[in-house]
């Protein structure tokens, strides 16, 4: 299985109209050079799931600014005011999601979960229209599970075998969406022969990831 | 002392050795610099990291190192780093001894919005949902009032960040806790009478009998 | 050949390169043994690793490291270690190309049951319940009889493991696939006559106009 | 914050009828010395949450053969025959679970989550007398959050903060039942300064961790 392939063809998995998922954290740990790339490609109408949309210039926030995205589902846009802009003008829809439940909905995704039962969120504009359940007298909100058709990630160091190590605070989301795309395709910082990674250090296994790209 | 320095001592003290706590952005930022010595507070980044440590110097800034704000830190030792999904295991499972946060508005009910303003500001939650949902304790820590701006009100008008979760509101001109019946003043700036403080408060103010001055 | 054999040798040969296989306890660990050149499987273990190795040499026993079963194996280079949840996020998720449990009993409708005999023997479920609903291709591999005992029925008697979950039976008679229609066999080992097969099966068998010899 | 203790105040804080989960699968990665001293102090009326319940003489089973037990959570007891001999006789009360539920079901405990929406199990004794919720066309059941008293487990290498790396297989639910409990004690195979472990290979922060026994 060779799973090291060039970005042209891993770009050539990405097309118009799909539901993405982009790792970073303000784009801290986000596969910058796939973004790069996609937006030279130019499909349109994506969906993104990420923590938000960074900035105007850096991370996930290029994407919204190159009119790529139809839709973003995150946690927060404060950093970039093009995706307030945009939302304003009905260019862009957004959907805010608590952070922590965008990551368990991501999470549950990936584990094959409906969804999330979570109290954060009650009482606020977050829980209109969605189930409440109540469990041992606490009320929960039921928020679905998250797939996507591809996500995209990035890893400090990867083997040949798809396995990632995560740097520092690069982690965040990366090994959440891992779980929960049909195609993940990971931003290689550093390529790594198999068996260079200390099998503890590994936080995601290689059988998540179709795709490596070392750009 | 400037009213932000103020408000951030006056919170380090709510701290006891080992407590695990996350600091908002901005102003909270403020509050390990007034630590008391002998007390040691674990740090939380809801990135993905606990152990936050000061800012590096210029020319060791790393970029794969920052902190929820995305801004480069440093980690000490006994720092871990973890993905969101623990991250929020953290906040949501009630593993926080604290959090400390600003507000828009905050209310006698102890209700606090901070995440929008309708057809103006809506930078997304991001994580403050969690946080205010999960820390055992929940501090507001603000300004009194954002430029004449009343925000200690009676009810809130603005969507909230989450509903009846605050524990305690520390301010430039006093401390005020959430009880059921409502906000007892317990502390007081002595350069304001507690008229003056009341003045500026849209929410009435019980006053306990044990009030004491703030420092 | 001894039946279990045959029936590993014919189950190795359901796998295509860089396929996530779960083995059960049992005659399923022979599989690997006959797993063609060329073909890479990676062996997922659900107390935490994947890349299961050969049995360790007796004085290389490290007793950190054991499959589902308890026992001291090795793990392979590129292998990773993770912990019950992501194990199963594996498996419960869909990230698992097969899984090959042995049964006590299977039927027509692709119903197995393996965990329990009300009042005789409840060893328990452990994981196979979460692999019978979570792989991709649930394989049945075990003798085509207990002692005599029918085990491939109309409808299973005992409580199920997994409702309509089964893709496939291989015994040492024959392979079944399990379809809308019912049990289609498709090959048969010619030791035996198809009247022979029927015999010792309850469940109708549904002869497949391509059906062929087992090897 | 001083965690290490003796093992003597450790086991003062196990007290009859308590909830604990152990962790540990086929007692890999369970806390034996601690399990020991159990014995040695004859606590009762323990309901323990675990993978399975070990060997007579191996692991959790050492606590179902002493007679400790009163009920057991676990996914699987066929390598005890003590336990299924004192199910039988109405001495034990045994709940099997679903492995992969159980570790949900014990993360989401710790994550702060009502439950898990998971579809193993449906069309199964597991699922009878459990709320169905269909979702998205599909059904899961929902499986109530786990939380425990105590949580004892096992650390390959513990840093003096709590810190905990597991080694190899040994890690299976330690971490899971590490965020799930309102004290967590564990036993530490090996005792580092802080800073000796890196903090990419920490799978259990120190903040879950009340104290450490190094036997």
């Amino acid at each position: 299985m060779k799973k090291v392939i060039s970005m042209d063809e891993a770009i050539s998995h990405i097309q118009d109209g799909m539901m993405i998922m982009i790792g970073g954290f303000l784009a801290c740990g986000s596969p910058h050079k796939i973004i790069d790339a996609i937006i030279e490609k130019g499909v349109k109408d994506l969906t993104i799931i990420g923590n938000d949309t960074g900035f105007v210039d850096r991370g996930i926030g290029k994407l919204v600014v190159s009119g790529q995205a139809k839709k973003v589902i995150v946690s927060h846009i404060g950093t970039n005011k093009e995706t307030g802009r945009l939302m304003n003008e009905g260019k862009l829809e957004v959907v805010l999601v608590p952070q922590g439940t965008l990551a368990e909905q991501v999470r549950a995704g990936g584990a094959g979960l409906g969804g999330v039962l979570t109290p954060i969120g009650v009482g606020t504009p977050v829980a209109e229209g969605k189930d409440h359940l109540i469990i041992d007298g606490k009320t929960y909100l039921l928020e679905k599970a998250l797939k996507a058709d591809v996500a995209l990630i990035f890893g400090s160091k990867v083997d040949e075998k798809g396995n990632v190590y995560y740097h520092e605070s690069t982690r965040n989301f990366n090994p959440l969406m891992a779980t929960a795309a049909e195609k993940v395709i990971v931003e290689a910082e550093e390529l790594v022969k198999v068996g260079e990674l200390d099998p503890h250090l590994v936080m995601t296994p290689g059988l998540f990831v179709q795709y490596i790209v070392k750009p | 002392m400037e009213a932000k320095d103020i408000i951030a001592r006056r919170v380090a003290s709510e701290f006891k050795d080992g407590d695990v706590v996350n600091l908002g952005i901005g102003l909270p930022t403020l509050v390990p610099n007034f630590i008391p010595e002998g007390v040691e507070i674990i740090l939380h980044s809801e990135n993905g990291f606990t152990g936050i440590g000061p800012a590096p110097e210029e020319d060791q800034v790393d970029m794969d190192l920052v902190n929820a704000g995305g801004l480069p830190v440093t980690i000490i030792p006994g720092g871990v780093f973890f993905d969101s999904a623990m991250s929020f295991t953290i906040i949501r499972g009630g593993h926080l001894d604290a959090t400390v946060l600003g507000a828009l508005q905050v209310d006698e009910e102890g209700n606090l919005a901070n995440w929008m303003i309708p057809g103006k500001l809506v930078p997304g939650m991001g994580g403050a949902m969690d946080l205010v949902g999960g820390a055992k304790k929940v501090i507001v820590a603000m300004t009194h009032t954002a430029k004449g701006e009343i925000k200690i009100l009676k009810r809130c008008t603005l969507p909230l960040t989450g509903a009846k979760k605050v524990s305690k509101i520390i301010t430039e001109m006093g401390v005020m806790e959430v009880t059921p019946e409502g906000l007892v003043l317990t502390e007081y700036n002595t350069e304001y009478t507690i008229e003056e403080i009341q003045a500026v408060t849209e929410a009435t103010l019980i006053i306990s009998k044990d009030i004491k001055p703030m420092f």
